[in-house]
């Protein structure tokens, strides 16, 4: 089977988008010569009224597309850093978020912005290295992390075929991951439905992006203790596939997260909220995260010390399993 | 004849609209425009059906110009599920898309690029739309205005930028805000502007056709600065507070040019009282209306969160 | 004994601080005039150098801010609507939040951001209705969300003098309230130290800001059925005084958080996301919240709906004392 | 001769961190300044003690010519715990306060708000302090840069606005991005604005020592716009991937008016020697302090992540 890598998935869906439907269009910055490659050779198959190299204005060329997309079309936008998000912020939770109900349904805003390359990107230090998808998913922006070239290419199709703003992370450490995919069988992947990724009975690991491969070494690892762990990807932050994870909780009956978003009210905070309201565990859950605050440092080696990793994971699953 | 019955128009739905502020049927206030009638009214006059606006929280004049029923208008204030936007955004959201209307925004300087982006949307659709974004003196300095005024006319984009110049942000006089010039700031990126006697709907339609026009033929964006003078408070808020930021002579002599008497005195008496009297059959019908309508039902009060429903849980 | 009500006591604390210290100046919109009445006679005062008017720029006027306290002083600023913090998100969580860490501590950034009617304004709708204390708190800035006149005077001048940014929500809904206080007692209040505000043995109720009041109604209407409520208020949401709700929550054993942010991933869930992880209760905790996504509607009886209430609260009290 | 060191120094910095980005010992690679040495020579040449500086992702170049020890600069690029800011900052946040370097800036269009705070300031705090702040061609389109012109010129606020336009955008052309005149974007706030050969260090020195002038006397700011080339690739991972958006001619024409170059013939050739000598000398020895110093402990993390320490749980 021919081999598929996350970005290129990415490129791919664009492609097969813009090719369906004319009223899609790309718009950022340098993706005509497709600095970050996931628009490469977009501009020669779409020309310049399909693939807009945008100054670099990004209140303005938000709110662009929410104006493009008020007037029937559905734009997709390629944003170069996480932290240009927050830029936006405005435009997307204030703006573009609330046009449907702020309108009594007049409209609709299906706006995708994509982010390739979300979370630390080693050695691009505190401004370039932020993962922010619980701000948008908490704001109730449908926000969107996969974890595989095929969940990215279904997940992207299907953003931008959503009538509502999408947020898409595309985690850093995701974008080299290559996978083996039969073509043919590439599907959109509807929001907000997670997927079991390795099915185990001792407990349930919920990861997100490039963690689901952490967990899959982290559950691999364990295998070799005689424990059997449950990796369960939501894919989609929000809204959120409660029912699938549910499931997996009432099998495993404990529960640990793995989340590369700050601790205090991030996505692991949700899910462990989740777990208290209605899960019957026998251990407390656990979550690995970044701490509060946190700023990536440059170095190296701080840079990985921020970040949750595979060896805490392996901590937290051993400690939710020696406890009741 | 039609001038004159839209700043009419405007003016006496807006006094009416501060009543119902302070009987209490109008929760929250509202930013009146009365004493810059004459811009929304030149300023739609010239634009055709296929046309978009922009507005924003001083909007009612623009939403009116362009055609909205002042009954669903005045049922919006009112958050009546007749609204325009069925009673969920109020004054400062009010939009009618049916119209072209593509809301009054709360966030100064924000819908400016949202016109920009409407317009070449629809150029790119194959309709030969121009967008008026209207937008005051103080969001001239707010970056994301600044950004889209480049964006317009890098890609030739046809909007036409209306800055009414009303000489205050709030309490905020324009001169201790806006450095330089506001023309010279749109001229800078290369987009014509001339400033207007924002006071005289004549004026300002004179102004706005030749902008439309070139919208219209590909000529990209213009900028109108219509310089005007709000003749009552910010916000009806400013009914109850003291705010002491304009004197008593500077607002007489602001009120000394009313764009209704400007308008008006071009027309015949008679044919005023006509214009007069049916603007106020309108009114008394449209508050009967709006006050007749149902409020909307609170279980409903998410309908519209998503364009896709299925989200909540 | 005087009564001091909540906007005075912004008031006064804004004069005490400029009047103590030569560096402390106030910017923002309006705040000549005293708009939003904080700022009242403090410009006749002060005058224009440590009063400032702002024009509407309030990314650059953010920065701004920045600037003058990498230079030594310590701006407040006024934010007249909660939406303003979405515009600033990268000024604040980006660039103010991140200097210290980045430049390995040659400098701090003591911005205080005042954001006086944070949540619900009656009649504001959509674009001015937010309460986004979560958003900060996830991202690690310090956060305080005042109860009363005397903790808002306390933690104003905490805040200022704090050498990190803060940023402080008076909600709308707080800032009529009026208590007796007897003005010598006024003092700073301690970032991150809790309040019990009324105590009792079955249930502890967490509550925030104008939401206090909610909770302390709902505690006199339940005594009434011989429940005992004590509530905690956290005052500040990040950081947060977990010894103060644990010490609560192993006394009561029972725990219902009201939270005028959404529901997912807010402050709620971060409460929720510790209970689980450490607290012993004989009943799952519950949240009362917005809704996800919440976008306040216009119409009074909406904007009502969307928003936590008394009777929803008591109605999750009822749930956990029933439940085991 | 003192020109000459500095854009000499920042030339061969630049060469040889290229070289230790492709040996690995730097890791995320830089923004090089190869090219437009002159605009940060000749901007921080007139500066004194007092004075300030922000920078950008593009910022070696400013954080030498205003002084910065070289080994430091070095090791923070290679994230040591001897680097300027303790290997915490990187390439983009390279700061050295007690220079009055304020931090080079990882987002466009940043830094100007925060050296016009600076300024504003230090001049509040009875200092004569003047700021000098550093962008792109690219920042002259993000509006928050556009809202600093404001406020400085409003207030009048002793800060340079130094423009280094290089054509590009990462990939954009100055041309595709920028509507209207980068001048004139400035002029418009009441800013003066002036267009220096960004190549030759002279040239920008006088043109800064008229500003700096203004600044100090109370005259407000000043825009300079330096037109310059980058010789290399935007990002170091440009060598890597391949970008074509610059024909070969134009960078050779662009590469034909080199500041070292320029500056250098200024010099009888053995003193030219000299100089370079010593720089040779200078970087050899800061390679060496910056390879031998310790990498800092994983375990110090977040250390400084707060003024206040006591936050962190
Ligand atoms: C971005 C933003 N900043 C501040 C406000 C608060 N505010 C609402 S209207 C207004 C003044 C606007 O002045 P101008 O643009 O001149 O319009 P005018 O009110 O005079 O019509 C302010 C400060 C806001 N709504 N949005
Ligand atoms: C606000 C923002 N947008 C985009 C980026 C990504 N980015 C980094 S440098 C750059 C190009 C900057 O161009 P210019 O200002 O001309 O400076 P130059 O790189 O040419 O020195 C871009 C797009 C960023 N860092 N910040
Ligand atoms: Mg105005
Ligand atoms: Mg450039």
């Amino acid at each position: 089977m021919p081999k598929l890598s996350y970005l290129k998935a990415l490129n791919r869906a664009l492609g097969d988008e813009l090719e369906r439907d004319p009223t899609v269009f790309v718009l950022g910055e340098d993706i005509r010569a497709a600095a970050s490659n996931v628009t490469a050779g977009l501009f020669a198959r779409f020309g310049p009224d399909r693939v807009l190299d945008t100054p670099l204005s990004e209140q303005a060329f938000t709110n662009f597309a929410t104006g493009a997309a008020l007037a029937g079309m559905r734009p997709v936008i390629e944003f170069q850093i996480p932290s240009l998000l927050f830029l936006v912020f405005e435009q997307i939770a204030n703006q573009a978020h609330k046009f449907s109900l702020m309108t009594g349904g007049q409209c609709k805003v299906p706006v995708t912005y994509v982010v390739p390359g979300s979370g630390s990107r080693t050695g691009w230090a505190g401004q370039h290295s932020d993962h922010p998808y619980t701000l948008f998913a908490h704001v109730g922006v449908k926000t969107v992390v996969p974890a595989t070239p095929a969940d990215a290419y279904g997940l992207l199709i299907s953003a931008i075929r959503d009538d509502d703003p999408v947020v898409f992370f595309a985690p850093s450490g995701a974008l080299g991951v290559r996978d083996d995919v039969d073509f043919s069988t590439l599907a959109p992947v509807p929001l907000g439905v997670g997927r079991v990724v390795r099915g185990g009975d001792d407990v349930t690991v919920v990861a997100l992006g490039h963690l689901v491969q952490d967990a899959l070494a982290a559950a691999d690892e364990l295998a070799g203790l005689g424990i059997s762990v449950e990796v369960f990807d939501p894919r989609t932050v929000y809204p959120l596939d409660v029912e699938g994870l549910a499931a997996s909780a009432a099998k495993t009956r404990r529960l640990v997260v793995i989340d590369d978003s700050n601790r205090t009210s991030g996505f692991a905070a949700e899910i462990l909220a989740i777990a208290a309201e209605r899960f019957d565990l026998d251990a407390p859950p656990r979550r690995v995260t970044r701490p509060d605050g946190a700023v990536l440092p440059f170095a190296l080696a701080l840079d990985r010390a921020v970040q949750p990793g595979r060896d805490q994971l392996v901590t937290a699953i051993h400690a939710v399993l020696e406890e009741q | 004849m039609n001038l004159y019955r839209t700043v009419r128009l405007i003016r006496r739905f807006e006094e009416r609209a501060v009543e119902f502020v302070r009987s209490g049927e109008i929760v929250g206030g509202i930013h009146p425009y009365i004493g810059q009638e004459a811009i929304a009214a030149g300023v739609c006059a010239p634009l055709t059906d296929t046309d978009v606006i922009t507005s924003t929280h001083r909007g009612h004049g623009h939403v009116l110009a362009r055609g909205a029923d002042p009954a669903r208008l005045l049922a919006e204030l009112m958050g009546r599920e007749t609204g325009l936007n069925k009673g969920r955004g109020g004054s400062m959201h009010a939009a009618d898309f049916g119209l072209g209307i593509l809301g009054a925004n709360a966030i100064v300087g924000a819908a400016g690029s949202i016109a920009t982006g409407a317009a070449w949307a629809h150029r790119r659709l194959g309709r030969d739309t121009v967008a008026a974004t209207f937008f005051g003196d103080g969001a001239m300095n707010e970056g994301m205005l600044l950004e889209a005024f480049n964006l317009a006319a890098l890609w030739q984009v046809p909007v036409i930028f209306v800055c009414e110049n009303n000489g205050y942000a709030t309490t905020m006089p324009v001169a201790s805000a806006v450095a330089g010039s506001i023309t010279a700031r749109a001229e800078a990126f290369g987009i014509p502007a001339v400033t207007v006697d924002g006071q005289d709907p004549e004026k300002v339609l004179e102004a706005t056709t030749v902008a439309v026009e070139r919208a219209r033929s590909g000529q990209g964006p213009t900028f109108l600065e219509c310089t005007t003078y709000r003749f009552d408070a910010h916000h009806t808020f400013e009914h109850r507070a003291r705010l002491t930021y304009r004197s008593t002579e500077e607002i007489s002599a602001g009120r000394s040019r009313d764009p209704v008497e400007i308008q008006g005195a071009r027309l015949a008496a008679e044919d005023r009282a006509v214009v007069d009297a049916e603007v106020e059959a309108l009114l008394d019908a449209a508050a009967v209306i709006a006050l007749g309508s149902a409020h909307p039902d609170p279980a409903a009060a998410l309908e519209f969160l998503y364009a896709s429903p299925e989200v909540l849980r």
